[in-house]
């Protein structure tokens, strides 16, 4: 049983409107001091069984099918300690 | 913790129980004691505390509500009255509508997305368990100032949820309101509206008969949604702080929403579900006792069947969570192969959970052991009935003697500011930053929808088998706290005559009524009062009118402190209209017609929106309600529609004939130029007097359509031609039509973003 | 002759099946349903994928849709030729299959948006769109949350120089969208994708106030008679 | 200049029907052995400054008022690195 995240990011070319509204707002609300915001996603996979290789190799192949949208976003794995 | 059994409860009679921390009275916990002829269980309890809840019972309102019954007025249409999951009417040519209108105020506050999102889940849920298919929605909306910074918070997240739940079900939403008052900050109004359409012979109702029968719960999988109140019962020790760690917040799955419907759709069809019931408030606890109530009077449950989100849960848990998207139904056991069949096709997880049985008490099992053993009928119907005391608030004679008479009226030359800035109040502009986030065209049957002055539906091709009809039905909601505060009789019936003037001006003949009724704490005698009057109101005007009460809701608690909000009667009125074909546009729809007033203004300002705007004022009358008026303009107006004698055509309301003239005119962008028919040009353009519209009417059709009004008595005045890019008011001011629009439509963005 | 045989695709939460086969209808042919989960394209002459929020839009719309069994078999199907129209969620699914490139994210302006939109044709050479004149404005309903196309730079060029660009918003742009585009298509003109709603501008009486959309199913009739 | 990961995830009573969907496509594609699958939000904040107390202390504030909707989300905060 291991758990795995898998953070997906638009890429950086593409225009992120939420993360600009986010941005656009803190002044208001008195935040100073963050020059830039995007949004994603995060996931957190529960795995029957341990996070070797076989399960990240396929946690990696649902990342680029189906959980990002590579023509615009990028992903990272990583295992949850 | 041990199970609380049945057993152990009659070895621990005196066992202290949590019934005052669920919201039970001593009197009413001694009831259940009484009953059971011992103590009740922790999931007897449990049932029996949500089943008597305010919400569930009607128990300060039932005395009030029964006139809906008794003074009801003999209507054919009328199917299936109150008490149902909603009524239903018949429609003609073997086709019957349900509609039902819900508040989710309370979960709307503390989660606006979520609490609006839900409502609108439960109130389809409703439609669905009649046999229906869900057809549109509607929204009836209160917020605080619209500038008020928890506005700013609540509304958007409101309109976000009302959307992205209807939308994702493919229902079109066809109207409803928004109205800002700084009285429903804290206490938003979030009231949702559902219609559907089925054979006039396959109304499925809430019943369990057939012992054999099997009880199968399908859709989502049960989860601590709402069950606040329950972990206290589930706690060890309920002394201790426990409440805290359940959510109070429903988070609904719109997807699962849709697939339910396709799939009870696909049930009725196969003919597969003897008795339906949706799972609201009170979840499993109510749609059990429920269903064995009105069927064979019996039922078994196992609880360890019930499929769980949360595999924690306790079984006064369950039987208390409010988690969305689930059904339960009653199927022959024969049938039941097919039924999963169908559930499997669609994705939707179902599970046999019970029986239906002849002994008259509702059983439940938890680990093989008896934790419930009622007789159902004493949760489902025989809940505490409480006369509330009531008396007319302290201030309101003070109030009504607060006259707007005293207020100074604008010169002519200030007329057309004052329309404008009228124009542009939030509750008068243009409600577009709402709507367009709204589906309002989804299954191509949206005859009408915002910004008209009612939603149309088309029948023949809602479902298959309806291609025969040509027939429509429209729909509108309507209520004005204002009036109800000054006076909660008049207020009511002001709501109704509007919203039946509003499907009048399509060209549909009102048939029938739904209501949500909207107040402070029954606790409190002045807002008891409030309560009283307005049902007593809306049930005589009901009667005049000739159009049942089918079915409704009511919100209690809408208060913080002592501070309640204006009582808010809203009522929707139901429509139909025999060749949807014949249903008249809104506002002025061509240039070169004639425009034509129907109906008598007199100085009604008490509670209108110039008073309000203008004045920040509340006080005096509002205007006198006029029912037969109001009868003889929807005859005057149905029977011109169905001649075609109407090109397009608008009711006036908030904001008199000075509002509804520019909102003709921003219909479809085109102008008139109109004289006013009275000698007091301010009264004539903002009086709020019922029982009139506005139509335009080609040339020819003047002097049929104004021989027509003659015989029914209904004053008529030709008040101009339309055409052009102003709304010319003759001798008074000239307003280009974009500039009316610009005025109209920048309000809410520029508040809202 | 036997009227053409449109198929209308039904995944879970397809909400604008019903729309779409009316209009096939209306055009004079016929309407041939097809269920995400079979695998059988019923020998349709065309396919149209109509809007709603398949599988809740969760994820990212029409992630989950393309995986369908039903898609198994379109995806090869379009590529050798078949016509296919994608509206609004149609839109996504085709983008999500890489039937057609680039990808529909979020509105600019964070909110679902439903208004009567004016679109001008830019391209009438698609087997969807040759009963319009180049450069016709129509108006179209739009409906969606998840509508600005965006595609890389060197995507984008070469949807413009191929003319590719089918659909770009007049007035105002609603959500976004690079250089306006509301709709595009495949290098050979068979697949056509749009955000706007061609089916529910169909008839006088319900729906947005134009009956622009039957150009839609006029061009795919006259087509596959002409085939 | 600093950059600061806000995380935020329903809490885990609250259901999470994209997360749900998620998890049940996934066999159909083929995949097995993942038990669960909860979605969540990824928030990048690119600071002025260092990420020092005051300015996580700000950050923590953005996240209980604007990021996340602690009425049904919890929220985790990390310094990227
Ligand atoms: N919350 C809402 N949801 C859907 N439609 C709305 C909503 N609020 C207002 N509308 C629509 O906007 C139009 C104008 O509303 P309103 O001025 O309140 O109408 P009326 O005065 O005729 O009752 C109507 O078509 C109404 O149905
Ligand atoms: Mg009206």
């Amino acid at each position: 049983m291991a758990r795995v995240i898998v953070d997906v990011m638009l890429k950086p070319e593409i225009l992120d409107p939420q993360g600009q509204a986010i941005a656009g707002a803190l002044p208001r609300l008195g935040f100073s001091g963050v020059s830039a915001v995007r949004q994603g996603k995060r996931f957190e996979l529960e795995l029957d069984g341990p996070a070797d290789e076989a399960a990240l190799s396929d946690v990696r192949k649902m990342a680029e099918t189906l959980l990002a949208n590579t023509v615009i976003e990028d992903f990272s794995i990583k295992v949850e300690e | 913790m041990s199970l609380d059994t049945v057993k152990r409860a009659l070895e621990t009679p005196d066992e202290r129980q949590p019934y005052v921390e669920l919201g039970m009275k001593d009197d009413e916990y001694e009831r259940v004691r009484e009953i059971l002829g011992r103590r009740p269980t922790g999931a007897e309890l449990a049932i029996y505390s949500v089943m008597w809840s305010e919400h569930c019972s009607y128990k300060s309102s039932k005395v009030h509500l029964r006139q809906f019954g008794t003074k009801a007025p003999k209507s054919e249409a009328l199917l299936v009255g109150m008490g149902e999951n909603a009524g239903v009417v018949d429609i003609g040519d073997g086709w019957a509508a349900t509609f039902k209108i819900e508040s989710h105020n309370h979960p709307s506050y503390v989660e606006p997305h979520q609490g609006a999102a839900t409502g609108v889940g439960g109130i389809v849920r409703d439609i669905m368990s009649m046999g229906a298919r869900p057809i549109a929605v509607m929204d009836s909306l209160r917020f605080g100032g619209a500038t008020q910074p928890d506005t700013r918070r609540v509304l958007p997240g409101v309109v976000e949820g009302i959307g992205g739940y209807g939308n994702c079900l493919g229902l079109p939403n066809i109207g409803g309101e928004v109205v800002f008052d700084p009285c429903y900050i804290g206490n938003p109004l979030v009231n949702a509206l559902c219609v559907g359409l089925l054979r006039k012979d396959q109304i499925k109702l809430a019943t369990a008969p057939g012992p054999g029968n099997k009880v199968v719960l399908f859709g989502a999988r049960t989860g601590a949604d709402g069950i606040g109140g329950a972990s206290v019962l589930a706690s060890a020790t309920f002394e201790e702080e426990s409440q805290a760690k359940r959510p109070a917040v429903q988070v609904g799955d719109p997807f699962m929403e849709k697939l339910l419907i396709e799939c009870c759709l696909e049930l009725y069809q196969a003919d597969v579900v003897v008795g339906i019931q949706d799972l609201g408030a009170a979840g499993v606890s109510c749609a059990t006792t429920e269903l064995a109530a009105k069927g064979t009077g019996g039922m078994h449950v196992d609880l360890n069947l019930v499929p769980l989100r949360d595999p924690t849960l306790r079984p006064e848990e369950i039987l208390m969570s409010e988690s969305q998207e689930r059904m339960m139904a009653v199927v022959a056991p024969d049938d039941i192969p097919a039924f999963m069949a169908i559930c499997t096709k669609w994705d939707v997880p179902a599970t046999v959970i019970g029986e239906v049985t002849d002994t008259g008490r509702l059983v439940m099992t938890w680990d093989g052991e008896v934790i419930v053993d009622i007789p159902p009928g004493t949760a489902a119907d025989e809940g505490p009935v409480y006369e509330r005391p009531f008396a007319e608030p302290a201030g309101q004679a003070a109030l009504n003697a607060d006259t707007p008479d005293r207020l100074p009226r604008p010169a002519p030359d200030r007329l057309r500011e004052t329309l404008l800035t009228l124009l542009g109040s939030p509750n008068l502009a243009s409600k577009e930053w709402v709507t367009s986030q709204y589906d309002r065209y989804v299954r191509g049957n949206t005859v009408l929808a915002q910004p008209a002055d009612a939603g149309m539906l088309r029948i023949s091709e809602v479902m298959p088998g309806a291609q025969e009809t040509t027939r429509g039905i429209a729909l509108a909601t309507d209520g004005n706290g204002r009036y109800a505060k000054l006076d909660p009789y008049t207020g009511a019936q002001l709501a109704l005559s509007e919203a039946y003037r509003n499907v009048a001006v399509t060209g549909a003949k009102p048939l029938a009524v739904t209501n949500c009724l909207n107040f402070g704490s029954p606790e409190d005698p002045e807002v008891m009062w409030q309560f009283a009057e307005a049902v007593r109101g809306l049930a005589d005007a009901c009667r005049t009118l000739g159009v049942p009460v089918t079915g409704g809701n009511v919100s209690f608690y809408n208060q913080t402190g002592t501070d309640a909000i204006h009582p808010t009667p809203v009522v929707g009125v139901l429509g139909v209209i025999d060749d949807v074909s014949r249903r008249v546009r809104s506002g002025f729809v061509a240039d070169g017609l004639r425009v034509m007033l129907l109906g008598s203004t007199g100085d009604d300002l008490g509670g209108s929106e110039w008073a309000h705007v203008v004045h920040d004022h509340l006080g005096g009358l509002p205007p006198q309600a006029d029912l037969e008026a109001e009868r003889r303009l929807a005859s005057v107006l149905t029977t011109a529609a169905a001649e075609g004698l109407l090109e397009g055509s608008h009711d006036l309301s908030d904001g008199g004939l000075a509002i509804a003239l520019a909102e003709a005119c921003l219909a479809q962008g085109v102008g008139c130029s109109v004289t006013l028919p009275g000698d007091d040009p301010f009264v004539d353009l903002f009086s709020e007097s019922v029982a009139r519209a506005l139509v335009c009417v080609r040339p020819e059709a003047f002097d049929t359509l104004a021989e027509l009004c003659a015989r029914q008595e209904v004053p008529c005045h030709g008040l101009g031609t339309t055409g052009g890019t102003a709304l010319k008011v003759d001798g008074l001011f000239e307003i280009p039509v974009e500039e009316l629009r610009e005025v109209h439509t920048k309000t809410l963005p520029s508040i809202f973003g | 002759m036997s009227a053409a045989r449109v198929g209308i695709v039904t995944f879970p939460g397809t909400l604008d099946d019903q729309d779409a086969a009316r209009a096939v209808r209306l055009a004079g042919a016929e309407a041939v349903p097809l269920w995400h989960a079979d695998r059988d394209l019923r020998g349709v002459d065309a396919v149209f994928l109509p809007g709603g929020f398949s599988y809740g839009d969760y994820l990212r719309c029409g992630a989950i849709s393309r995986f369908a069994p039903l898609m198994d078999e379109l995806i090869p199907a379009a590529r050798s030729g078949l016509p296919v129209l994608g509206t609004c969620n149609g839109f996504q699914i085709l983008c999500e299959a890489h039937l057609l490139p680039g990808a529909l994210t979020r509105n600019a302006g964070l909110h679902y948006i439903c208004r009567d939109q004016r679109i001008r044709v830019e391209n009438t050479g698609t087997a969807w769109t040759r009963e319009f004149t180049p450069g016709q404005e129509i108006v179209l309903p739009i409906k969606h949350g998840e509508g600005r196309y965006v595609a890389d730079a060197q995507t984008l060029a070469a949807l413009e120089r191929d003319g590719r660009v089918v659909f770009r918003y007049a007035g105002d742009n609603p959500n976004g969208s690079l250089n306006d585009i509301a709709g595009i298509a495949n290098e050979a003109g068979n697949i056509v994708g749009l955000m706007p709603h061609p089916e529910h501008a169909v008839e006088e009486l319900t729906g947005a106030p134009s009956v622009d959309g039957r150009g839609f199913f006029t061009s795919i009739l006259k087509k596959l008679v002409n085939a």
